[in-house]
């Protein structure tokens, strides 16, 4: 078995691609796909420390992440929709009405 | 105090006329313009009338009851207030009180400031109402007049010096409003600004003194406590001296004495009564009267511990004495040359007082009392003749109004009053007259008389006080050899005062009239001759008072007394011109000669002359106006390289004092104070607006971080989430 | 009909008299009638007047401004009652920490906050003073545009500036202190000159500033005071605001060689509350909100804002750091004196600089205001005495003195000096009461402000000796502003005068009778107080010598 | 309450009721959010009813089904979403604090499985009830502001689209109460977050709801995507915890801290960024006024309220419940620097920021920023106290959390209320711009008047609850700085705790803050109104009642806050700080 400490490991690192990524890509679907990233992140890193204590309440967590993270994605997804429908455009930087 | 003595009603005598103004100032303004009220109440003159013959009527009485001791009464506590002693760590409440306080001294100037006040009064009903410049606003002279008298005649009678100088600042005011009477000219609202503020100089200074005076005896101000030689004696003669200086440079503000004279020349910007009552009864005399007021510091302080303030007294009283002189040499004004003639007697005063509390202070009792009195005799002499010159020069530059209207009248025939302002006539100027004397019999004796007085011809009026008073100097000179500089300069001064008067009285009333106005000038406005004759006559009277041993009396009231009229006469006799020193009577004889041949002469040589061809002066006038006429034709004597010299002129500058201040003034106060005021709104106020600006700067560059772009948002979070683990592991 | 109303008011009033000064009295004659009645008038009056319409406004402005000022006459109608029952009928002698007429209620015990209302020697006289000006303001400023609001803004200014004086509770007096910002920048905000929008912004941000740090001084204060239970003390912090519960403290606390809080944290608390009133008062260099104000503001607020709420400043001051900390009055007391004498001195010679008539007597207040600090730092109860009777003179004059400003800017539309010249001739009364008005500010005797700069000048030269020659310099220079203003209008312009060109050749006309009432109600009484000031000074007198036994363990314990 | 303070004085607590999930008992003590939901299912049938018939399949007979088919009048009415909602959270929100305004909670836990997923006491309830009363001005605001039209005579586009959305606007409002009661509710940090994503995933798009125009978009975009950053970042927070302790429960947690490792630390830190967004600390609080900006104004009144308090209610778990060092521990809480940079940057930042702007929705969304700054302030000074040295060391902490508690409640009058008249505003066109308000007090003096005392309410001018609660704030502060101190007798400045500076750098930001809110008062009553917003202001029967409500509040508990200050300490003391 996979000793918890890599798959913790992998989860940071994990982690800090979707942090990273969320703020350098202009794109706003793959921002929400980096958002999905660390929200994988969280899962894994769940599951992991689950594994580590033996804690059947780890794994619930982790399920209830993943509906979050859906909710998340179906809701963003509309409200790119509506982003595009009125700008155009998905690109982030665009969107700079409202500022200052 | 016993309840029914008169001097329980003494407080009425500044009352009434205080409560007067209002009530004139009330019932002018309602009843402005009516017959009644101009022709009745003569706008108010009556009611100030009736006042200050009540107020007079008042102080004959107390000054009768009174004559020889001492009178105090509490009239009412001002406020309490409480004074924590740091010494014993106790509080005392301390009473500031008014009462009234009679002594010699309170009662000589009571009786000329009551006696004078109501003069004027008389003279200005005259004055004043028959000049049509003065329509409708005569109510407005009146109330004024009355208030002014008020804090002449309470600042006289007040126990405290406290209230002294409280009473002093409402003449001060008073003769703000008054010299600004005529508020439309530019040149009297000039004159008013000036007058009180250099007053105010000099009140500033008298205000510290007080305060430090109040410190030294412990928390009050009264005369009763001050006066008493074992206070005196426990208190530290240095800062006593100190506090009396700063009390003197508020008499010199009010007296006009050197630096502070500036303001009395201009102060002739009011009406004429307004400068008799200042220059003659009144405002002047409150300065004497304060140094007068400490004779008994100085005779209970330390041996010579304060005698440096006697000397500064007397230099300022001698230089004052000749700078005025020498200014007046050059008027043509008539009342500028009486204003500098008040500023160099009152100088012989002061010089006069200073060698009596010179005296005092090294302990020549005797002789100190007899300068005393001579000084405040010359007080009494200079004010009666000094009022009746302002009063007479009234009359004269009134009917020259009226001739000249009249004149104007004739010439014009179409005109009413307007004309008399337009045209640039001179009514004051000497220039303009001559040959009065027999136009105007009754002025020009009063002047003829005042003149005298104040030259000193002997055995008229002043001749008693001011020989005592040159003769006293040189008494000091000759125990304390800077005195010498004063006592010279009054020596020379002497002549030179005959020289000024006389001249002044020959250019107005001898010779021909240099102008058509001026031979048309007659007496004719009723109650103006009624105060000259009274006061030709006090003038006159002078000797019996010196019979009455009014120097020595006055000088030191509680020692022995001279029984007959003899007596007295001797007394100032011995003092005055029988001199048992030998250097002392001839330079008595010295003085009397300058200011009787020499002054007169060259006065006489310069500016004499006869009458027309059929005027004729009153005898004893017109045994002057021939010799002078014979003086003037005998000699060749040609002054024009001193009136075009630069002396002349500097001194037609009034020696630069003016422009000086002027210039101190504008320049580095005003310029200072215009430099704060652009100091306080860029600078202090800038601080504020800097705040504020860059505060709004701030904020535009911090609100620039949020750019819009959801992309540096995130950013912002990743950073933000690394400055917290930053700040958490540098704690952990 | 109006004045007989208000004298049997008064005369039932002094039917009450044996009961008013007894403190077990169960009338409260502070809270509601002084206080919560002319702010609840006031809201109700202008809550009528937002609904109606901009036509009827002008209608009802009339029974309004009447209805404003006669509700002002019913506080001056009490006060004044008291004001004579302290004269005649009974001596209010309060020792330290006892107050007259005290109330106290409950009011957020979680925190120790109580509606604690009394009046003593320090607060009465400002009392009697605010519900003085408040109708003479009314009166003086009737002709105000707008007046269904302004005349009743002016007596919730009133009804706040009371509060401050009465207020015995910390709690209370900063929320009636903050209170009285509101009115007045309304006052400037909407009847304000040109720059009205900066300078009431600039009023109320400046003085707010000072006073949260003020406040932040109170909070530690309260929470460094020893815990107790009682009905004053908070159910949770059990502290309380209570000013006399702290006093007493402190008084007992500061017997002998103790310092009350140790000298250190008192030096630090003394100088956060005094940053609060010093801007209030306010002393250089933080004085420049006033001028600002004072140009900006309408004439009934000027006349309110110097008249009282600068005193504001001088009375926290004594009422709570001197009280508490008088070890570092002692320790501050040169610097108290240096900020006295630097505004004193500064603000005098910038008056002489200005050319904005109003602006002038603007910073002649910031002068004045500096012989308050000098008062204090004199460190003597007649010192202390000056300070209270200058803010009560200067609450009567310098009323006057803007009154005068104001309606020369309402008749001639100019505050230039020397816009207008020989206004003698064309406004004899309004010349008349300027010239009043600035002799009595400058300091004449006989009126009402001589008093007080005699006494601090007394109290002034056994602690500082020569420096007096400044106080002394600066008499003779406010005379030289005051005449070389008059000389500019009142004189000089010639047989027919100078009208300012603002008036477009029009006739200058004189002031409305209303100024006129106003402005001689104001004019006697400052000849009353000139000549008979012993009427407030007793109880100054008896208020300073109490302080000074209480506080400074002084005299005759 | 003097109850309340003997319990302070005994140190003693209430043993929590245990009840298993879904039993009686649950129900008896959730049964106001047990009406919230059931209120969410009323907004979804209700609508819906029609005259639409069922057939039993295979046979002919059709049953009235009444879902669907052609909606009734009555319940077709576009208005009723609206009512349903408002009545719902009116009732819930009374039910609560009939309960909750006298008289101690009984403290109820909810087990399942060992877990203790919810609890109800004084603490959650008070916040329960700040929510619902936010959401309920909300939505009784909203009543007007999205007008729901009868359908009968012309059709615009515009209306079209309100009526359409009623019953979307107002699920998503029940929902986001919904999921800040749970917030309150939990005990569970896991259950917290999810109640947190549940609040958020609704204000997400109530946001954004406003599709029609480019800013409503563009805000939605900007506050999801932000926020489900800084969600995740705290979600991997949680996890990191989960593997210090091997369990989210804050009991466990806080039994365990004093033993954490760095890993526990970290964890503090990502959890600190998620709650941190959502009190809008800066600087996380970057979407935070492009969100307000672009939300309509109950909406952005909400989230500046009860999305704030619900971030709050994370810190105040988070920091002082599990991270809170123990009395008697020599040291002062690790994240005492931490908290205190953030918050006087969080303050100054707000501030500065708000001093310029010129669009009072973005300058209240910075005042908002500003008063998060204050409440950490507050929380930072929990932490400073060394716990030591003073005898009831949860005296302190109480008075602090007490007043942070007092002051989000009556932000939600007066930030509330402020945004609710730009509400009023946007009802006949736009509030985004300074000038929209110009004029106001003339157009309306007493709606003016109710925006200036919001306005001095916020800038803390006594005698208005923004003062009291500012003043409470400051006052906890000072007193654990100040501590004990006065047994000394004599005091020196520097044995003073440095939080003590907090105070101050809080007294000159409010300083500061007084210019913009006063330019506010200054248009209103200066400037005159722009074109096209000379006649008086709409209507609004429901809006204008909100307003009024949060002014009488804003005033009486200004006045008088003893009541709520009971509650507040209530609320505090059930936290069992100590």
């Amino acid at each position: 078995m996979i000793d918890p400490a890599w798959v913790s490991g992998l989860a940071a690192i994990l982690f800090i691609i979707g942090l990273w990524g969320a703020f350098s890509r202009k794109n706003a679907i793959v921002v929400l796909m980096c958002i999905e990233l660390m929200l994988n992140a969280v899962n894994l890193q769940f599951v992991a420390a689950a594994t580590h204590w033996g804690d059947v309440t780890g794994w619930v967590y982790a399920v209830f992440a993943i509906a979050i993270a859906a909710a998340e994605v179906a809701i963003g997804l509309a409200i790119f929709l509506s982003m595009y429908g009125q700008h155009e455009t998905i690109s982030l930087d665009e969107v700079n009405l409202l500022k200052n | 105090m016993s309840g029914s003595e008169i001097i329980d009603y003494a407080v009425l005598i500044p009352l009434l006329p205080f409560l007067a103004f209002p009530v004139i100032l009330f019932l002018g303004r309602l009843f402005n313009g009516t017959p009644t009220w101009v022709k009745n109440v003569k706008e108010g003159g009556i009611i100030a009338l009736v006042v200050m013959g009540a107020s007079l009527i008042l102080a004959l009485s107390v000054i009768r009851e009174y004559m020889n001791k001492v009178g105090a009464a509490d009239v009412f506590t001002w406020f309490e207030a409480s004074w924590w002693n740091s010494g014993n760590g106790e509080i005392t409440t301390k009473v500031f009180g008014f009462g009234v306080y009679i002594d010699h001294l309170t009662v000589m100037l009571l009786f000329v400031a009551a006696f004078l006040c109501f003069l004027i009064n008389i003279f200005s009903i005259g004055y004043m109402n028959t000049d049509p410049i003065n329509d409708n606003r005569n109510h407005r002279f009146y109330a004024e007049f009355v208030l002014f008298c008020s804090g002449m005649l309470g600042m006289v009678l007040a126990d405290s010096f406290l209230w002294l100088f409280i009473f002093w600042e409402l003449m001060g005011l008073c003769s703000y409003l008054l010299i600004g009477f005529y508020y439309e000219r530019p040149s009297a609202a000039y004159a008013a600004k000036k007058a009180f503020l250099t007053t105010r100089v000099g009140d500033v200074f008298l205000v510290i003194g007080l305060v430090i005076l109040w410190n030294l005896f412990g928390g009050t101000l009264d005369y009763d406590v001050l006066f008493k030689p074992d206070n005196i004696a426990n208190v530290d003669s240095g800062e006593l001296q100190l506090a009396l200086g700063m009390i003197f440079i508020g008499a010199v503000g009010k007296s006009a004495q050197f630096p502070l004279h500036v303001w009395l020349p201009d102060a002739m910007e009011g009406p004429t009564p307004v400068s008799a009552l200042i220059h003659a009864a009144t405002m002047v005399n409150a300065g004497l009267y304060i140094v007068a007021r400490m004779f008994p510091f100085f005779s209970a302080a330390d041996m010579g511990a304060l005698s440096t303030l006697a000397i500064i007294i007397a230099i300022i009283g001698g230089i004052t004495a000749v700078m005025a002189a020498l200014i007046a040499f050059v008027q043509m004004d008539l009342k500028k040359v009486l204003a500098y003639s008040t500023m160099s007697q009152l100088a012989y005063i002061f010089t006069g007082l200073g060698s009596a509390l010179w005296l005092a202070n090294n302990g020549y009792d005797e002789l100190a009392a007899f300068a005393m009195g001579a000084s405040l005799f010359h007080l009494f002499n200079h004010a009666m003749a000094k009022g009746m010159l302002f009063m007479a020069s009234g009359s004269v530059i009134h009917e020259m109004h009226h001739a000249h209207h009249e004149v104007a009248h004739h010439g014009h025939g179409d005109d009413h009053h307007d004309d008399h302002h337009d045209d640039h006539f001179d009514a004051q100027s000497m220039e303009n007259m001559g040959g009065l004397a027999s136009r105007m019999p009754i002025t020009a004796t009063a002047m003829f008389v005042g003149s005298m007085s104040i030259i000193g011809i002997p055995l008229i009026g002043g001749f008693w006080s001011k020989e005592g008073i040159i003769a006293s100097a040189w008494k000091v000179a000759l125990k304390e050899p800077i005195f010498l500089l004063p006592a010279m300069l009054i020596l020379i001064g002497a002549g030179m005062t005959g020289f000024y008067m006389s001249r002044m009285w020959f250019m107005t009333f001898a010779g021909k009239p240099k102008t058509e106005v001026a031979e048309h000038v007659h007496e004719q406005t009723p109650w103006i001759p009624i105060p000259l004759v009274v006061l030709t006559f006090m003038t006159l009277a002078a000797i019996i008072f010196a019979g009455m041993h009014a120097g020595h009396w006055l000088g030191d009231f509680e020692s022995g007394h001279y029984t007959s009229f003899v007596d007295g006469i001797g007394y100032e006799m011995e003092h005055v011109f029988l001199n048992h020193d030998p250097f002392l009577m001839v330079l008595t004889y010295v003085a009397i000669g300058l200011s009787l041949v020499l002054g007169p002469s060259f006065a006489m040589a310069l500016y004499g002359g006869g009458l027309d061809k059929g005027q004729k002066a009153k005898p004893w006038m017109q045994w002057a106006i021939d010799l002078s006429a014979k003086i003037n034709s005998k000699s060749n004597f040609d002054n024009s390289a001193w009136a075009n010299s630069s002396l002349a002129n500097s001194l037609h500058k009034r020696l630069h004092f003016d422009d000086i201040y002027d210039a101190a003034m504008m320049k580095i106060v005003v310029g200072f104070a215009n430099l704060s005021a652009i100091f306080d709104s860029r600078f202090i106020d800038g601080v504020i607006k800097t705040i504020e600006s860059t505060s709004q700067q701030a904020s535009r560059r911090l609100r620039a971080l949020t750019t819009g772009s959801a992309r540096d948002y995130i950013m912002m979070t990743a950073i933000g989430t690394l400055a917290i683990f930053m700040l958490l592991w540098g704690v952990a | 009909m109006l004045i007989g109303g208000l004298l049997i008011i008064v005369a039932g009033l002094m039917a009450f008299f044996p009961s008013l000064n007894d403190s077990d009295t169960t009338v409260d004659w502070i809270s509601l009638p002084l206080v919560g009645f002319p702010i609840i008038v006031s809201c109700i009056l202008m809550a009528f007047a937002s609904q109606e319409s901009r036509a009827r406004k002008e209608v009802i402005a009339v029974p309004i401004r009447l209805f404003t000022l006669v509700a002002s006459l019913i506080p001056l109608a009490i006060s004044t009652a008291l004001f004579f029952d302290w004269l005649i009928m009974v001596d209010w002698d309060l020792a330290y920490n006892e107050y007259a007429l005290e109330k106290e209620y409950v009011w957020i015990e979680t925190i120790g906050v109580s509606w604690h209302v009394g009046m003593d020697g320090l607060s009465f006289p400002m009392v009697w003073l605010t519900t003085f000006l408040v109708p003479i303001t009314i009166i003086t400023t009737w002709d105000e545009k707008d007046g269904a609001t302004y005349h009743p803004l002016l007596l919730m200014m009133g009804g706040a500036l009371i509060g401050v004086f009465v207020a015995l509770d910390l709690f209370l007096f900063y929320v009636f202190w903050e209170l009285t910002l509101i009115p007045m920048f309304f006052l400037i905000l909407k009847w304000g000159g040109k720059d009205r929008r900066y300078a009431a912004q600039k009023f109320f941000i400046y003085t707010f500033c000072a006073s949260v740090i003020m406040l932040l001084g109170l909070i530690t204060l309260y929470f460094l005071q020893p815990e107790g239970s009682g009905a004053q003390y908070g159910t949770v912090t059990g502290r309380t605001f209570d000013m006399t519960v702290l006093f007493s403290n402190a008084t007992a606390y500061n017997m002998g060689d103790n310092v009350f809080l140790g000298e250190d944290m008192q030096n630090v608390l003394f100088a956060m509350l005094m940053i609060g009133f010093l801007v209030k008062l306010p002393a250089v260099p933080f004085h420049t909100w006033l001028p600002d104000a004072h140009v900006q503001a309408p004439t009934g607020g000027s006349m309110l804002l110097a008249g009282v709420m600068l005193k504001m400043g001088a009375y926290g001051m004594l009422r709570i750091p001197i009280a508490i900390f008088p070890d570092a009055v002692v320790y501050y007391q040169d610097v108290i004196m240096a900020i006295g004498l630097i505004s004193l001195v500064w603000g005098a010679i910038v008056c002489l600089g200005q050319t904005n008539l109003k602006k002038m007597v603007a910073y002649s207040s910031v002068s004045h205001m500096g012989v308050i600090l000098l008062g204090i730092a004199s460190m003597q109860p007649i010192g202390y005495a000056a300070a209270l009777f200058m803010m009560f003179a200067h609450g009567i004059i310098s009323p006057m003195l803007f009154a005068v400003c104001g309606a020369f800017k309402h008749h001639y539309h100019s505050m230039e000096i020397g816009a207008m010249r020989g206004m003698a001739k064309w406004s004899p009364y309004l010349a008349v009461y300027m010239m009043f008005a600035w002799m009595a500010s400058l300091g004449l005797p006989l009126l009402a402000g001589f008093v007080a700069e005699l006494m601090v000048m007394i109290a002034f030269w056994p602690e500082y000796g020569w420096w007096i020659l400044l106080p002394g310099a600066v008499l003779a220079i406010t005379a030289a502003y005051y005449l070389w203003s008059m000389q500019r209008t009142i004189f000089e312009g010639g047989d027919e005068g100078q009208p300012p060109e603002s008036l477009n050749g029009e006739t200058p006309p004189d002031i409305t009778l209303t100024e006129n009432i106003g402005m001689i109600i104001l004019a006697i009484f400052t000849v009353i107080f000139g000549i008979f000031p012993f009427i407030a000074l007793g109880m100054m007198d008896q208020w300073t010598v109490a302080f000074f036994e209480g506080v400074f363990n002084l005299g005759g314990i | 309450m003097s109850e309340v303070t003997m319990v302070h004085g005994e140190d003693e607590f209430d043993l929590p009721t245990v009840v298993e999930v879904f039993s009686t008992d649950f129900w008896k003590a959730f049964a106001p959010e047990t009406i919230l939901i059931c209120g969410l299912l009323l907004i979804f049938i209700i609508p819906n009813l029609g005259n639409s018939k069922f057939r039993i399949p295979l046979t002919k007979v059709r049953v009235p089904w009444f879902l669907g088919g052609k909606r009734f009048k009555v319940t077709g009415s576009p208005a009723i979403p609206g009512i349903l909602a408002t009545g719902t959270l009116f009732t819930a929100l009374g039910m609560m604090a009939i309960e909750a305004i006298d008289g101690n909670m009984d403290t109820t836990a909810v087990m399942s499985n060992g877990i203790v997923i919810l609890q109800m006491d004084n603490f959650s309830r008070f916040f329960e009830i700040l929510f619902l009363a936010a959401v309920l001005l909300a939505s009784m605001a909203s009543l007007d502001r999205i007008p729901a039209h009868t359908f009968e005579g012309k059709k615009s586009l515009e209306e079209m689209y309100d009526n359409r959305r009623q019953a979307d606007f107002y699920i998503l409002m029940l929902t986001t109460a919904i999921g800040m009661c749970i917030v309150a509710l939990a005990q569970d940090l896991f259950v917290l977050f999810v109640g947190l994503e549940l609040a958020s995933l609704a204000t997400y798009v109530l946001v954004g709801f406003h599709k029609e125009s480019k800013a409503g978009a563009e805000s939605g975009v900007k506050y999801f995507i932000v926020g489900s950053v800084a969600s995740g970042v705290g979600l991997y927070g949680l996890s990191l915890l989960y593997l210090e302790f091997g369990s989210l429960q804050l009991h466990t947690i806080a039994a365990n801290w004093a033993d954490s490792t760095i890993l526990g630390t970290i964890a503090l830190g990502l959890v600190l960024v998620g709650f941190g967004f959502k009190v809008s600390a800066a600087p996380f609080h970057f979407a935070a006024p492009d969100a307000y900006a672009g939300a309509n104004s109950p909406v952005a009144g909400v989230l500046a309220t009860a999305s704030k308090a619900m971030g709050m209610i994370g810190l105040i778990r988070v920091l002082l419940v599990i991270a809170l060092p123990e009395a008697g521990a020599d040291e002062s809480a690790i994240w005492l620097y931490t908290l205190a940079t953030l918050s006087v940057i969080t303050m100054t930042w707000g501030n500065v920021a708000a001093l310029g702007s010129t669009n009072p929705k973005r300058m209240l969304a910075y005042s908002s920023v500003a008063h998060a700054g204050y409440m950490l302030a507050a929380l930072t000074a929990v932490g400073a106290w060394k716990w030591g040295e003073v005898e009831a060391p949860g005296d302190y902490a109480e008075a602090i959390v007490a007043a942070v508690l007092f002051h989000l409640f009556v932000l939600v009058a007066f930030k509330l209320g402020a945004f609710l008249v730009l509400g009023l505003l946007e009802m006949e066109g736009g509030a985004s711009r300074l000038s929209a308000l110009s004029g106001l007090a003339r157009r309306d003096p007493l709606i003016g008047t109710a925006m200036f005392i919001f306005m001095l309410a916020l800038a803390g001018v006594p005698p208005l609850a923004g003062f009291m609660s500012k003043f409470l704030v400051i006052a906890g502060i000072v007193s654990t700085s100040v501590g004990e101190l006065w047994m000394n007798g004599t005091v020196s400045f520097s044995e003073i705790h440095w939080v003590w500076w907090l105070a101050l750098a809080m007294f000159i930001n409010s300083a500061i803050s007084v210019f913009y809110y006063l330019r506010i008062g200054v248009v209103m009553f200066l400037d005159v109104p722009e074109e096209g917003r000379r006649k008086p202001l709409p209507y609004g029967a429901s809006i204008r009642m909100a307003i009024w409500i949060c002014l009488v509040a804003t005033i009486l508990l200004g006045l008088s806050g003893d009541t709520l200050i009971d509650m507040c300490y209530r609320a505090a003391d059930s936290l069992n700080l100590a």
